[in-house]
């Protein structure tokens, strides 16, 4: 075991990969002689050389559809977006390209890609810096998605992102990358499709992914200091779903809150919380609760981006609900 | 005009382009009879008109290692890649043994055995997929160059800006073709066009730009080995080919943007018969060899329909089939 | 009253808005010389000429921000996309510039601009042009977003769209356009933010937006004879949405049944099936069932397409768990 | 080089381009100062070294009907327009009495009334906002042209590709100008340009291509002037003004990109200095007239800042108000 940062961990992830399988390369914009925008790269170029660790233009369409082409033609791209906001401008080539070109086909092609960068708020960023499109690409059959929430996943998730014969969408988070955590060293993978139970719990489900797993797990602390147990658990995998991880723990809780970063309509949160809505509905004793971002484009302001967030105040409040107390 | 003479290259070259530019022709025309049987459906786009666009530049490629990809009228580039026009057939009928096991349709043929990358329905989206392509087959050095086929209309596409700054700086394989064929839809490329010629504004990108006649299958071929050789030699080349389009945009167009005369006049240089009486010119096609081509190519075309109606419909389970890896 | 077509009545809207207000104009491919590429701005390039009916080239990003320019400083656009699926090339220009810049800007910019064009599948169209982006605007703050599935909500939805200060996305589809249906001769407004009880019953209440809504009657009538009483509901406007005619339907009823032709993953069908599972948890008889689009790519064969989509036999599957009723 | 001397025109119209490129200067250096004591949080771009481009363009026009949209670097062009610098600092404090109400920060500043139009976060996407600005002066034959800038960067995004081309076919009253630092965060325009000649690749969308110096404030005014002179005719023109920026690309930039060498050399040849000593030279600026100058911009800046600390943050009500009109 070492301590790693998730930025680290995602580096040695990308590290041995490229070691084991020549066909891996990394591509965007600043991956190279910048050692990526937020570092994720940092010392690759000088190791794998400028064919491997290829420094883009401005051009996310372009590249992101670069991306695509190599994987069908045989290497096994991972693209880097600076951030998912800018993966709007290359989105046709996610959606209509990666997702499809194995069905249009009729199973003749195979589109091993890995496309990845921050998603999510991070701090003074404003409106259009300040987003998260996990529901953009959960919505997309074809993908698979993931969100590393700790550094052990995100170096087992990235690699088995990177070994996937399909596109895998890879949601990380700015505010992330620094965050510590145990790393074990030898090789592994963790599976695309598995959720975590991080914390277990008898009296409450909280269900979270990426970033706020940190709120989550401060509010299931607090909610334990008033005695309530919540399990806490994390997706790790958008798409597929561990469905059967999450209703498991809502039979047995009966109570459930989701939390998702994202706004509320059409989301990834909302929909799970239907899952568990439909498929507990005979065991569920409240409704299930949604603590999503703030349904408003984000502002510059801190306070008001704090405020337009989940926050572990936010999850208690809405325990008070779903466990019927208001003395919490 | 082109400057090759029949006479530089073996008669069979020449016979070949002509085949399958008639099977193009051939196929093409029983595709909108079957259209208008209702034995296909959506959106169909004929290729008839263009036919020695796609013929005179695959012709230029070794397929063990090049590869093509296009847009959604891509019936013509998959018959001169060499797909079984059985498969392309049943294609559009939606048959699970069609090229692309009826997922794909029309606009989604694929076969990546002969290097046929489709087939893109998303105006442009092709043209950063084949520059990826062309990315690989450099990484991996293996001698290729890819082919990248797009109308006048995806022109004006932001992706294709984006594509040819990254083939120049990065020095890809690629030739990219605009098969000019004047009109998207019922939009002519110079009402569109800030500037109508497209060769000039890939020089812009310091590319290698061509200009050749579509229509002159000679001149597409020799123009498409140039720029295959310069893009082999790791120079990304442009080519527009200017050419017709005869049928309608898709198959119901009312075309009333253009006249009936328009047409004609194309047709009346029609590029099928341009090689042909150049050919019997020159002595290298006889009344019945060109008789022998039609008679082949009618019988592949209906070998290939009866095939399509014979083959069976997918099974219900196909709807989740196919999908990963 | 008139029997108008779908496709009709939006051009009576647009033909009668761009009369009132000099600013409105249509920009878009084909939707001048060609008379629109399904026929919808037909006429109007000859009544308003070439300034006012814009054929553009092939540049969905291009036009559409410029579509978002022209609003700001004044005129208001309305933005033909010709389908949905193309204007994934254009989303960034919606989700960062549309709905955002009125906020960035502290109030300062309005943006009154329309963006329509047919949504969702049609007939043999296979993957990339038989895709419900619903979810996508649904999604995002700073848009409303309305589906009118009749020509009476056409005409009266686009008039609402056209006039409103803000950017609205119109869902329509293009298998609607030939639909007839009856269209009062009198100018009206069908405001923003409304749905319509389409139907009234009291034993399940069908909630649905766009071109299902005629499956989802079919099943309503087949549900009739066998003496169960759906009410169905036509949302009509996504965001906002009128959550309380929604929830004082299923407090009726008790059951709920949600169709959306939209992959179900992360959509406008799976939220609302969530709101009505929170907001109505004390009522609900039976868990909310969701009739989406099958979660995989459009084939092109018909038979697979078909099977792909929302269908009668589908909801009163659907009808038969939510009521406990295998006899169906 | 420009053709026009100090004399061509009136000595106050030096003056207050000198005195907008210190106001800058000035405030600049404050942000970067009330940055390091974390007033100011998140991306700031800072325009130091670039202070002529937008001085001297903006002074071209017309704000009573002309319009003015950037990048996020806008700060620059934003006291160019005339905002405030109180309320421009307060913008960048979050407060609610900034320009943009705290809501946009650095990145996105508005001032509507100034014909101001932001203040845009994602590379290249301002450029067909622009355009769709220039179509509504055209439209409403309001007279009035946009001036829309953009980085060395963004010239490679698709959005200016379609742009450029609808500006053409249209005959927009728009000027585009790419402000060429040299750098796109740490990567040399050179290295990612097919055709580091930006503007040859305008003219292939047969636009009018200028090339000015971006430190010599008087070749930015001559050739905006011209530029903005055929856009008013309905001839879209392009410009591309080489300047250099001197901080890091946001705050947080190590700068390893490039060498303290290379910055000091364009230190020597400060736009700033250039004008004054040019002012001097020609018997226009005094001593004395130099030191009010920095003293009015530094009570100016310093204002902003008290004004800015002592504005109060937004209620947290605001985070659903200014959505919807
Ligand atoms: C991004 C996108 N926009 C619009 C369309 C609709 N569309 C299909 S083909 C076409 C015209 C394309 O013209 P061109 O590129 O000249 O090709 P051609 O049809 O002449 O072969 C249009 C507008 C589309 N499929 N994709
Ligand atoms: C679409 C998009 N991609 C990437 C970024 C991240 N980014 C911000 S600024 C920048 C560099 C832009 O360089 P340039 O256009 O030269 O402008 P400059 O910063 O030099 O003013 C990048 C890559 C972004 N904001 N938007
Ligand atoms: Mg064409
Ligand atoms: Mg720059």
């Amino acid at each position: 075991m070492s301590e790693l940062t998730y930025r680290e961990a995602l580096n040695r992830a990308m590290d041995e990969e490229m070691a084991r399988d020549g066909n891996v390369f990394i591509i965007g914009e600043e991956v190279g002689e910048y050692d990526g925008a937020y570092k994720v790269s940092k010392g690759l170029l000088a190791k794998y050389g400028p064919e491997r660790v290829r420094d883009t233009p401005i051009a996310e369409l372009g590249f992101t559809g670069l991306g695509v082409g190599a994987a069908i033609a045989g290497l096994r791209p991972v693209v880097e977006w600076m951030t998912h906001n800018f993966a709007l401008l290359a989105l046709d080539q996610v959606v209509n390209n990666a997702a499809k070109m194995r069905q249009m086909s009729g199973g003749q092609l195979k589109v091993p890609v890995v496309f990845r960068g921050p998603n999510g708020p991070a701090e003074y960023l404003a409106a259009q810096h300040s987003q998260s499109f996990a529901a953009y690409w959960a919505h997309v059959p074809g993908l698979k998605v993931v969100a590393p929430a700790t550094p052990a996943d995100a170096y087992g998730l990235l690699k088995s992102a990177i070994r996937d014969d399909n596109p895998v969408v890879v949601l990380e988070a700015e505010m992330m990358y620094s965050w510590k955590g145990e790393v074990p060293d030898h090789e592994y993978l963790v599976p695309i499709g598995k959720a975590n139970i991080v914390r277990e719990g008898s009296d409450l489900t909280l269900i979270t992914f990426s970033k706020p797993l940190r709120v989550t797990l401060e509010a299931a602390e607090a909610l334990a200091q008033k005695g309530i147990q919540a399990e806490v658990i994390d997706l790790r995998s958008i798409r597929p779903l561990d469905e059967e991880t999450l209703y498991a723990s809502v039979r047995k809780t009966g109570r459930c809150i989701v939390i998702d970063e994202a706004w509320p309509m059409a989301s990834v949160g909302s929909h799970v919380a239907w899952l568990i809505s439909k498929n507990c509905f005979d065991t569920l004793d409240a409704q299930v609760e949604l603590v999503s971002g703030e349904d408003v484009p984000m502002p510059y302001n801190h306070g008001l981006e704090l405020l337009a967030q989940p926050s572990a105040p936010k999850i208690i409040d809405a325990a008070k609900k779903v466990l019927y107390r208001e003395d919490l | 005009m082109s400057s090759i003479s029949l006479n530089d290259y073996p008669k069979d070259t020449w016979l070949r382009m002509l085949k399958t530019m008639q099977l193009i022709r051939t196929f093409e025309e029983k595709a909108g009879q079957m259209y208008g049987l209702r034995k296909i459906g959506g959106f169909c786009h004929l290729y008839t008109g263009q036919e020695a666009v796609a013929t005179g530049m695959i012709s230029a490629l070794d397929l063990e290692k090049d590869y093509v990809l296009t847009a959604y009228r891509d019936h013509g580039h998959a018959l001169a890649c060499g797909i079984d026009p059985k498969a392309a057939m049943a294609e559009l009928f939606g048959k699970v043994t069609g090229v692309s096991r009826g997922k794909g349709g029309s606009m989604h043929f694929f076969d990546a055995k002969r290097h046929f990358l489709g087939g893109n329905g998303i105006v442009g989206a092709q043209i950063p997929v084949a520059t990826g392509v062309a990315y690989a087959q450099h990484y991996q050095k293996t001698g290729g160059v890819t082919l990248c086929f797009f109308g006048d209309g995806a022109f004006h596409q932001g992706a294709l800006h984006e594509s040819f700054n990254l083939a120049r700086i990065w020095n890809l394989p690629i030739v990219y073709v605009v098969e000019n064929n004047q009109w998207g839809m019922g939009t002519n490329w110079k009402k569109v066009s800030a500037n109508p010629d497209f060769a000039e504004t890939a020089k812009a990108y310091s590319m290698k730009g061509y200009v050749c006649d579509g229509l002159d299958i000679l001149d597409v071929y020799q123009t498409a080995q140039e720029a295959v050789a310069s893009a082999r030699n790791g120079e990304p080349a442009f080519i527009e080919a200017r050419t017709y389009r005869y049928k309608g945009h898709s198959m119901s167009d009312p075309q009333k943007y253009r006249t009936r005369e328009e047409v004609d006049a194309y047709k009346q240089r029609d590029a099928i018969l341009l090689l042909k009486s150049r050919l019997e010119a020159a002595n290298m096609l006889s009344q019945e060899d060109w008789d022998t081509i039609v008679a082949l190519c009618e019988t592949a075309v209906d070998e290939a329909v009866s095939f399509a109606e014979k083959s069976p419909e997918p099974a219900p389970g196909e709807l989740f089939t196919d999908i990963f890896a």
